[in-house]
């Protein structure tokens, strides 16, 4: 591990960025999203992290994403916010500072991702140096042969928390699905309010309410009411734009009313 | 002879059945004595709270049984919760406090007078304040015992739907053929669940 | 004294998991004093193949672990677990209580639902309080069962915790302005649900 980074390190220092990102590449999937990528860039640099170029190491990655287009991989969409992002920081570290722009300068942003890095690193060290502790079942041992044997018997009634969530879960979704199975009847879809008008209209030579579409069964229950309302409103207008019917309302909450174009 | 006494002590804890002096031997770096370990291991556990038992051709470790009386709280059963138990368990958890008409609600089917006495002797409920409508029924809460079991510090860090549904624990899915196809007004009924759904989880 | 010692050496052989000196009084005589007990068995087990081991707020034994070649027989499979695991494990070990949100700052990926419930799984992590920022999200802490895997004492024990404190590496800091957030552009290792359904599951 150590000599392929000293390998990759040393091919960066002789040719240039381009060819470490080429020969990242081959590694595309490996990553762990942008920040781990960046992380093994800036490996390259050889520096202890809190003295990292980010500069070059902004370069380092847009280089990266500049070969990973040229030769037609499809990196994930974070890996592009990223390119980006760090495009934006290099023009900052680049550029003398706008006294009129606000926002935090490029040496904060800079100095942010360095700390991300750091952090980043710091942590994939403690996973190591953790999984690399004495472990129980392995380096060292429980009791062999517990002698919580049941002598005198009590019943004792045990959960875990997963077992209350998932159960509470189960009601919850059961609650979620009943609309969806058992609540259709409760809908007058804009498909049945259309129909529905089509066959009225001819009827309507004079204006009308359009709750007066309402179909039967639908106007008591509130739930079905709201929904009827919905699609007879929705279907009119869609009649409206056929050039079949006009709509009028006198003013705000009056009732809409509703006749017949005729052509 | 020190160290061959520690790899015996330690080996006569972990395992699982007791050892014969061949089968220690044969984990044993070669040329250790086992028996002759096994002299000194005994004679160390004289008199303590555990000692080095023969078990037939074999040795194991045993608490002493004049120490008898302290092992017995530990000899329990344990059973695993029924379901009505749990979800009338996690109804009252998410609800408190909440009546016994209330559970039923949610849960759909009624509550057996079992379920509630087995969860009130067990602790982890108890009767909260009544409620201030007619005929004043009781509500249900739940304990400190049950927080310690469940490892939390209060009732309100209980994950919430979003969080059970991130830990993975909402996989239920309608069956095929009855999720609403795209134009078949699945917007309406999707707003007109969600406000009834958002009240349960209000903190 | 002695005899208290040989009563919590009795327990503490017995059980394969920890004890707190509260479990321990509970079963000894009135008037016990479980915590000086320990004291003395603790000392008495310096340096031999067994050892009374601090895990949490309770006690345990555990063989040594330079003895662990002896055990290849009791040797349990820990189930493997991936990077991704592994790191969101250390990132909630050392930056307890921690948000997913968090754990996905840290790591600069969208954290995965199985990988949470993978250690929730396994219990070496559970729920902690919840956050007193807006949304209140739920945060995710260590449990006894990870210190006694790790052999850890308490959180306080892990490996480098001090140097990173004083590094500053614990902080949270906020980024300065817009820096990408991860699932930002669409995360990856969520992907397997289908969007249509999480739609539907939106409270």
């Amino acid at each position: 591990m150590a000599e392929d980074d000293f390998d990759q390190g040393e091919a960066v220092m002789k040719v240039a960025d381009r060819l470490a990102a080429e020969a990242l590449i081959v590694d595309v999937d490996g990553f762990e999203g942008p920040l781990d990528l960046l992380l093994t860039l800036s490996r390259t640099q050889k520096v202890d992290l809190r003295k990292i170029s980010v500069l070059q190491l902004a370069q380092q990655y847009l280089a990266f994403v500049e070969r990973a287009k040229a030769l037609r991989l499809e990196l994930a969409a974070d890996y592009l916010v990223m390119a980006a992002w760090l495009a934006f920081l290099k023009s900052r570290l680049l550029l003398p500072p706008d006294p009129a722009e606000d926002g935090p300068s490029g040496e904060e942003m800079a100095a942010h991702l360095a700390f991300q890095l750091e952090r980043l690193q710091a942590m994939r060290d403690c996973a190591a140096r953790l999984m690399g502790r004495d472990r129980l079942g392995r380096d060292f041992f429980a009791r062999g042969i517990p002698e919580d044997v049941m002598r005198r018997r009590k019943v004792h009634y045990s959960a875990t928390l997963l077992d209350l969530m998932q159960g509470y879960a189960r009601i919850r979704t059961r609650d979620e699905f009943r609309p969806y199975v058992m609540d259709r009847d409760a809908i007058f879809t804009m498909e049945q309010a259309l129909e529905r008008m089509r066959g009225l209209i001819g009827f309507a030579g004079t204006w009308t309410d359009i709750s007066s579409y309402l179909p039967d069964g639908f106007t008591t229950d509130s739930a079905r009411r709201r929904s009827a309302t919905a699609s007879t409103f929705a279907a009119s207008l869609e009649l409206v734009k056929e050039g079949r019917v006009e709509l009028r309302q006198a003013e705000t909450f009056a009732p809409i009313e509703l006749r017949r174009r005729d052509e | 002879m020190a160290e061959q006494e520690r790899m015996i002590e330690a080996m006569l804890f972990a395992s699982a059945a007791p050892l014969s002096t061949r089968d220690m031997a044969e984990r044993m770096p070669h040329g250790c004595d086992p028996a002759e370990a096994l002299v000194h291991l005994r004679k160390r556990y004289e008199g303590r709270g555990v000692r080095v038992a023969k078990v037939g051709d074999a040795w194991a470790m045993r608490t002493a049984p004049d120490l008898g009386y302290l092992m017995s709280r530990e000899t329990v059963e344990t059973r695993k919760l029924s379901r009505a138990a749990i979800e009338t368990l996690a109804i009252i958890a998410y609800h408190q406090p909440v009546t016994r008409a209330e559970i039923e609600e949610i849960r759909g089917v009624s509550v057996s007078r079992g379920t509630v006495d087995q969860l009130l002797e067990m602790e982890w409920i108890r009767f909260g304040r009544r409620k201030m409508t007619p005929g004043r029924p009781v509500t249900f809460v739940v304990t400190q015992e049950f927080l310690d079991h469940f490892g939390l510090e209060s009732a309100r860090d209980l994950p919430g739907l979003k969080e059970l549904r991130a830990a993975g624990l909402l996989e239920n899915r309608p069956p095929p053929g009855t999720m609403p196809q795209p134009g078949e007004g699945g917007d309406v009924e999707e707003s007109e669940t969600a406000p009834g759904q958002n009240e349960l989880f209000e903190d």
